[in-house]
């Protein structure tokens, strides 16, 4: 085959050679790799001209194929992930039981040190517990204490209460009547 | 065809069996299969010289050697000339242990069926059954290989079916989910859970002590606290909203007080009746220490 | 949504839907998959309608919409391998004769056990065949035969169809007549 004498159905048929083996491919695929398709000898010009064409007979559909730095690949549109999102639905993270911990206590207890913290956990609180909780923006600063070394104030914050759906610190279940639930022997 | 051949019915190991084949035949299919063309191959084994060794090879079996020995001698399987086929089957097996495939129990199991077989063939019918095909000896036999021809076709049909990888591809379109950071969703309850984990472990170690107060103070304590978190002086009015109701003004108030203990902030008076400040212990310094959001 | 009250457009999104989520599946995708899909409920009817007019619209390219056993996927056309066989010179190795007769014994007689399928064979089979044949995704072990030794009783699996292009079990090559075994020139 040379350039000039391809007719539209030769064309059309290296199109459905190339769709296919693109949607078939693991890897993106580069051109010099396509021309091995072919029997025949055929240019590295051609082929980028039928990828486009290609590339626009996917236009508004739910996949796309693009030019990476490796080579063209098929891939699903971004818009489609919402639809594929509900076939595989990922588990919600869970906060550790540290990180819960450290939470409820400062919930609870607040301005609370992290010193204080520790005590009432009997563990050391990493500043990455803190530090998550931070970035999530339920917690912050709101002081130091004025004692040895000033440690920084805890307090949970507006946006806390908003994610949980509280109005109000009072509305967190209370914990009077819990003590008499798991702490009837308590001294 | 039927004619019978020399074996003995009363030797049940294969090994005299096998010597009783005629000796030149047995020769040259040894020598044949060892390497060397061989010329005096019988004309009704139908096997071309060079094709001996892969042959034997091939074989999945006794069932599959019987099947290609009554194929070849174009016999209708339903009727098989006893005689000859033992005797052919009994050369193949021969020929196996000579090229040294491993001789298969089954083989040898398969040839006593065929002498079995045609020794029965030979031993008048007793004439008191009256259902003839029962009492063929061949029955059997034939059965198995019916079902095994199918299954050897089937086999073959099934290989021919186009088969993913080898005929076909999938398609493979990639989806590349674009990382959401998913954040952990935490109900007012998983608070309580934390809670009543760090009471059960307090309670095992005896000397953690969790003073509880009532959460309206604590609350009240950090909203005063947020209001004094850029250093300023507050009038001690400020810390009131005389909006709310009187509990929650009593509440503010022991606020106030547990932040004064606590060392938390500083009220101030400079004389009587002047106004009331407060600010944060140390606020002098934390002015610089806490950028403001 | 209901029935009546789809609109064109809004069939070329499920459509759009369906066409992405079975391009971009690693497995067969059975329709009661594909309703997850859509946040609105969507009947089985109008999904099976949309997957044949996407079959049609694929017709005369190099890919094509099949239904398999364990659902629908794409696949590229047989006419397309030796296209595809240019990039991948290494074809997979065809099984040999003892593990297809081993295959076809289960395919056609399941369930059996392996001594069931020695009868037949005439000879032993390993436990190497059967573990090709399992690790292949083919073979599964769906119970015990209540005999002494309590024998695995062996059937093909949903996989096995689909690598082979099949709906059901019943889609098989017909196993060929006892008597068409008797040569017509016997004697």
């Amino acid at each position: 085959m040379s350039d000039a004498k391809l007719t539209d159905r030769e064309l059309a048929h290296i199109r459905t050679v190339l769709e296919t083996a693109l949607l078939t491919a693991q890897e993106p695929m580069p051109v010099s790799t396509m021309k091995r398709l072919f029997a025949e000898e055929i240019t590295a010009t051609i082929l980028n001209d039928q990828l486009e064409v290609l590339q626009g007979a996917w236009d508004g559909r739910g996949v796309e194929l693009v030019k990476l730095a490796s080579g063209w690949r098929f891939r699903a549109r971004l818009e489609m992930q919402p639809y594929l999102d509900r076939l595989e639905p990922e588990k919600p993270p869970r906060y550790s039981r540290a990180v819960m911990e450290t939470l409820a206590i400062v919930a609870y207890k607040q301005p609370v040190t992290r010193g204080e913290i520790e005590e009432i956990r009997g563990v050391t609180v990493s500043s990455a517990i803190i530090q998550t909780l931070k970035e999530r923006g339920w917690l912050e600063v709101i002081g130091h204490k004025e004692v040895p070394g000033r440690p920084e104030l805890l307090a949970t914050t507006d946006q806390f209460l908003d994610d949980l759906g509280l109005a109000k610190l009072a509305e967190l279940p209370p914990l009077a009547e819990l003590q008499g639930l798991v702490l009837p022997q308590a001294e | 065809m039927n004619a019978p051949v020399d074996i003995q019915p009363d030797t049940p190991q294969p090994e005299p069996v096998t010597e009783s084949v005629p000796e030149p035949l047995l020769g040259d299919i040894l020598a044949h299969v060892l390497g060397e063309p061989v010329h005096e191959l019988p004309l009704d084994l139908y096997i071309p010289p060079d094709a001996l060794r892969v042959l034997l090879e091939s074989f999945e079996g006794p069932l599959d050697l019987l099947l290609y020995l009554i194929r070849k001698q174009n016999l209708d399987i339903l009727d098989i000339p006893m005689a000859e086929v033992t005797r052919q089957y009994m050369v193949y097996v021969d020929a196996m242990k000579s090229t040294q495939l491993e001789l298969a129990a089954e083989y040898l199991l398969m040839a006593a069926v065929l002498i079995e077989i045609k020794s029965r063939l030979l031993l008048p019918r007793p004439t008191s059954s009256e259902e003839g095909d029962e009492n063929d000896p061949r029955a059997e036999l034939v059965r198995r290989l019916l079902e095994y021809e199918q299954i050897k076709l089937a086999a073959y049909e099934l290989d021919q079916l186009p088969q993913v990888g080898r005929d076909f591809q999938l398609v493979a379109v990639l989806f590349e989910r674009e990382m959401i950071v998913q954040l952990p969703d935490v109900k007012p309850g998983d608070l309580r859970a934390a809670w009543q984990a760090i009471l059960a472990r307090a309670k095992r170690n005896q000397h953690h002590k969790i003073a509880t107060s009532a959460l309206s103070v604590r609350e009240q304590m950090t909203a005063i606290l947020k209001l004094l978190k850029d250093g300023r002086f507050a009038r001690f009015e400020e810390l009131f909203d005389l909006t709310q109701r009187v509990p929650l003004l009593v509440v503010t108030f022991i606020a106030v007080l547990e932040l004064v203990k606590e060392k938390y902030i500083v009220v101030s008076q400079d004389e009587g009746f002047a106004p009331i400040y407060v600010r944060l212990l140390g606020a002098e310094e934390m002015t610089e220490a806490i950028p403001l959001p």
